[in-house]
């Protein structure tokens, strides 16, 4: 028992920090949010100079190895610096899915593409899904990046395929998305070809889908805070900085009291699914819950204490607010998992 | 206390709404349901006329000034079926509410006579120069430079949350002319026309993609001498007066739009079925509970005449409804679930709830943000000690 | 319209507030607390002397007339010293019960004794109530003053009774209570004689009884803040009155927005009812959840704005905060009658 | 980062319950599932000798003063099997917990071998001499007076929220040794037997009818003049240290009486049906969560060994811990309603539940309120600036 990162652990944290801070920069996200909200260069870059991009992903399968607490780390990093990446849907929840639910060939096939960047995978879920003989139907009108991907991972409640996105029956629909870091695409199969994957796809990506979101959010939440603090101690109001109010210190104490809480989970659900523990299943849903909703309340915060210029477009305040908006929203709001968790706890409500 | 209407009130109620509803269903149509601030400002400023053409625009004012010299009842009643009739806001809001309410305080005769006309004709639109980089919630740090040159006042500085300063024909500006001074002494309060060469506006894009808010640039902007109001010096208690006006009889007809963004929210939760959530249920009935006590609290701030004493209900309007519309915003996104997130429009355009989401965060901000207020609370309400100025 | 006091409630108001922060006063209330959590001199006085009793009460039954703002405005005052009286109980909910739904020979009977203070009347409510000829079966484990009344009006959901504390089959346990000014008592009837009210009096008496705990809980949450307000502008802790904190003075301001919120629901709430409106019906299920709900806030804010001290027995804060938690859960939940608003929004829950 | 313990330290968990049940199956089973920290001083006396007589006293503490040297594994296996058994709490906890450590840490050798012993052996109980009347959030401002007259210390004045010092033989204090100081400096910490004339102690009723707390008054009180813990004026500095010890292992046995309340609401919301109402279901799980993540912020910070940086995890532990016990109480009595408060005992005396919502609201309060934990957060933590302090 040892909470606490590994050397190992705190050289991929400080990698994956200094990468992320120094390329994933405002301008150049802002740039990817006019066009499909995805920085393709760094992409590219991330997942072929860096090295990063196999983590957790067993070394047989053609990952790096390692596992959740490492993917969380560069996640967190990533988080961070609100990066218009699709680390989240080609890395954590594809990804994920066929390197637990694939068949070696399926690996082979499909994995060093997406860790190589080449391919772009998006998640699709509709528990609503049909299948009939080697085709699904099925309709998610909030795929994130599905715009930009060329592979799909589709899940219903009890299955998994994957999807071409140039197959027979596909339709794939572009929408204005208030976080253009990510924009939600609709995506329609009627009948589409689809290679089976086996049922363990679907744990293995919901577990590395709530723990990558959280993380992100973690590190939103945190970099919320540090700008915040950096900008309290440069405004100067009243003779003052801002930061010397005794109600905005305290309110930035909160928002560490929230994110320190953040940082257990998310590190918690990580080693728990790694470690096979038997709380990884309500360390998930704690995680994610908790994780969005502490990153939702200190990007609100951000912009409150920055006053009226944290309502301009041209501050990057809003990025941090509509990122934690949608990991709010994605992958089952906040009541939906404490719901879950009431569920292990008291059984279904009569 | 007594909350009924009486049946004459309730016959005045009848004739606004005839004549709104008339309106909407006529000549001004097209504007019906605007609720975009910015949204058509040609048609808007008509509409300004139509009202003042009908003796609707300033119905509390003097009939002298083209009011009517209507009783409290009727202001409250004008106001609710406003918005109910679907009327978009005023877009000569701060003219009419601020402005005005402002010369007839403390304006001469003469510019009584030369602003109030044009101002209840809609003929003069208004906006508001206080704001600067500098000074935001210690408004009186401001540093726009005013200096009384050849018979002129000759203004230089940038003023900043100038709220449809683009589409205006007035500003009123608070500057420094005394030099040496900081704080709340040596400020004038000015009016200057926007139409001149030293007056430069830049909007500002605002987190909803919308750009309401503009920066106001001043480069030797001038106006003439007797532009002030007050004496050289009385800026600040000008300016001061001028923001209780911000708690009149308009705040009923703002929350008769709030009523609006309230019950398409209902609708939106019995559409999608989470008006079946418990959870959702218990927030929307908070919501409306809100919502109830807020009209209440104005008819107390309103009804209350005894101005001398505090006024509770008064001080803590402000932080009450930025702070329960900041909540609707985040009710309404999660009874929209994520189909709250995305857009048909082609742009970055947002229908009423997720721009309500989007724009109510700028409500616990200005006019003084929600800390602002809980410090005014705290020292002018409660009488607690006074924050204490730093020497920054 | 005009919603400010007329000067005949002015005047009520200053009298009852008078009448109480002189005479219900801390020594006073814990001796009550220590017998049966009735100051029965104070109540005789306030029912003989003062002439307030009556308020509410219709002239033709006995009563002195005018309605629920000036009930409100007494319960208002009575609250903000915590007066151990059975107010609420007698006057609010009994009385006005029988003045609603009793014969003019019940309202000669018993109202002329309630109102002078010499029967003590409390209210029973059991849904599970079952009727049989003259007698009723009931039980109720939270009477109010249950152990002093002599009378007691019970209702179920659709019928209402008078029975006295001495007919057979009445049982009357006392138990150790938590607030000790209004201790609850077991109550049970067993085929026990009763005389029908008509059911007017169910909805007169929860009318009464939502405003008349509401005003009571503003008067509460009024009191806790002007007593924290006084202390910190006394108490010094790092040479500074603690009351020169921001944060403790945002705390202070946060109090007051919700008590100014609770002012204007009990008072739109009594008036509502008195001018018989449509909006009656929503305004005492608001008046009631958020008046006791500002209540609590305030309540625990006062003990922990006073450190220590406020977790004393001695000190008045505790007093304060057992009645604001008696006052949330006492005829009905916050979230119960948040639930009835949303009915009324949403129709019933599918 | 790993969470799992190894099949030794499995096999040391074994070790802990069997022995700790075995003690509360057998001669000391009257105090099992005692959780008021007033209940059965004398046979919990007992119960820290029996503990100290199997080596179970202090494991953390090096053998030589009757530990075991149990690696930080070991110390968060026994202190969750501790309260997993149903033990009480320590009687000694501030002896165990916070004389003894600062002992360790600042004791001279001999100071150490007097008492480190006897804390180990439960033969000496300690109580905390810190706050008074004047100084409670601000507790450097203290006046107890300390003087050294004739080889010995002379103490006057008086301490507050001395919890348990009726059941205690010596109490530890801070006092004022030079006269004209004020602040953090001229302060001397001090360790006085409880058992003299110049010592009166007297309890402090709280809100749940308990008196768990007392006034400590200090009248010519005596001890040698080898009392003190370091130098004259050191009393601030060891003062300190002494409260970062709070943060220790016992942490984790706190939040196995967490445990045991919350999975008593839990029980109580399964009988009663509230375990059906969503709006409580949202509530426990928070509840659930909170406790885990307090679990998993304790193991963080005890497994940070880095003590050079700040660490996130330490500063905002106390005020994580106590705010969500007071949330639980508020909890705990939304799900038993209004059955929660009533008591079957004859006087004031509270169930485990309504109990913990009364009690914890001192949880805030003792041990550096909220405020003041958030000054610490955002100071300390954040490199804010500080509060300045005024001349009254």
């Amino acid at each position: 028992m040892e909470f606490a990162f590994t050397d190992e652990q705190v050289m991929i944290a400080e990698t994956a920090r200094a990468f992320f801070s120094e390329n994933a920069t405002s301008a150049r996200t802002r740039k990817a949010m006019a066009a499909d909200g995805i920085d393709h260069a760094l992409w590219t870059t991330f997942c072929k100079e860096l090295g990063l991009s196999g983590i957790g992903i067993p070394e047989a399968a053609g990952g790096a190895g390692l596992g959740l607490i490492e993917l969380a780390i560069i996640a967190e990093a990533a988080g961070a610096q609100v990066a218009a990446l699709p680390l989240l849907g080609s890395l954590a929840l594809a990804a994920q899915a066929i390197a637990a639910g694939g068949s070696p060939a399926q690996h082979a096939r499909h994995l060093p593409a997406i860790l190589s960047g080449e391919t772009i995978a998006a998640y699709v879920h509709d528990a609503a899904l049909t299948a009939d003989g080697d085709t699904i139907t099925a309709a998610d009108s909030f795929v994130a990046h599905g715009v930009s991907a060329s592979l799909f991972v589709v899940t219903s409640n009890t299955g998994a395929w994957l999807v071409s996105a140039d197959a027979p029956g596909v339709t794939i629909t572009a929408q204005t998305t208030m976080d253009q870091t990510r924009p939600l695409a609709r995506v329609t199969l009627t009948a589409t070809p689809a290679e089976p994957l086996s049922p363990a796809a679907i744990a293995a990506a919901h577990n590395a889908g709530y723990v990558a979101a959280a993380a992100e959010a973690l590190g939103g939440a945190q970099a919320c805070l540090d700008r915040t603090v950096a900008y309290s101690l440069e405004r100067v109001q009243f003779g003052r900085q801002i930061g010397s109010f005794q109600a905005y210190k305290h309110r930035l104490a909160d928002m560490l009291v929230e994110i320190e809480q953040a940082r257990s989970a998310v590190y918690w659900a990580a080693c728990a699914v790694d470690e096979g523990s038997d709380e990884a299943a309500i360390a998930v849903h704690a995680a994610k819950s908790f994780a969005a909703d502490t990153y939702f309340r200190c990007a609100g915060d951000m912009i409150q204490l920055h006053g009226g210029i944290g309502f301009t477009w041209d501050h990057d305040a809003h990025l941090f607010f509509k990122r934690a908006r949608s990991l709010q929203s994605m992958l089952g709001s906040g009541a939906w998992h404490r719901e879950a968790i009431a569920t292990m706890l008291l059984g279904e409500a009569a | 206390m007594k909350l009924g209407f009486s049946p004459a009130e309730e016959d005045f109620r009848r004739e606004c709404a005839a004549w709104l509803n008339a309106q909407m269903a006529g000549e001004f149509r097209d504007i019906k349901g605007i609720t975009k601030l910015t949204a058509s400002p040609q048609r808007r400023k008509e509409w300004e006329q139509q009202l003042a053409a009908h003796k609707w625009s300033c119905i509390g004012w003097p009939a002298q000034w083209g009011g009517r010299d209507a009783t409290l009842a009727q202001q409250v009643i004008f106001a609710e079926e406003y918005t109910r009739a679907g009327v978009p806001g005023r877009v000569n809001h701060i003219g009419i509410e601020l402005a005005g309410p402002t010369l007839l305080t403390f304006g001469t005769p003469e510019q009584q006579q030369r602003f109030l006309p044009d101002i209840a004709a809609g003929k003069t639109i208004f906006c508001q120069g206080f704001s600067e980089p500098g000074a935001g919630s210690d408004l009186a740090s401001v540093r726009t430079k005013g200096l009384l040159e050849k018979g002129e006042w000759v203004v230089n500085g940038q003023k900043i949350w100038t709220s449809l300063a683009h589409i205006s024909d007035w500003i009123f500006v608070i500057t420094r002319t005394t030099e040496g001074t900081a704080g709340p002494k040596g400020l004038t309060f000015l009016m200057m026309p926007i139409d001149q060469p030293g007056i430069d506006i830049r909007g500002i894009t605002q987190i909803n993609g919308d750009a309401e808010f503009n920066e106001t640039f001043l480069t030797d902007a001038r106006c003439p001498a007797d532009s002030l109001i007050g004496n050289v010096g009385d800026g600040w208690r000008i300016a001061m007066g001028l923001l209780a006006f911000e708690r009149g009889v308009s705040t009923l007809g703002q929350q008769m739009g709030f009523r609006t963004e309230l019950d398409e929210i209902i609708t939106a939760a019995k559409e999608n079925g989470t008006a079946n959530d418990p959870l959702i249920r218990q927030r929307l009935a908070k919501a409306e509970i809100g919502l109830r006590l807020m009209r209440y609290g104005a008819l107390r701030m309103l009804s209350n005449t005894d101005n001398s004493s505090i006024d509770g209900a008064a001080l803590t309007y402000k932080i009450q409804w930025a702070s329960w519309r900041r909540s609707l915003g985040e009710l309404a996104m999660d009874v929209l679930g994520q189909a709250g997130e995305i857009s048909d429009a082609p742009g970055y355009e947002w229908d009423t709830l997720p721009n309500l989401f989007l724009y109510s965060r700028a409500d616990t901000i200005y006019g003084g943000t929600n800390q602002i207020q809980r410090n005014l609370i705290a020292e002018r309400g409660l009488g607690l000690p006074r924050e204490p100025r730093g020497t920054l």
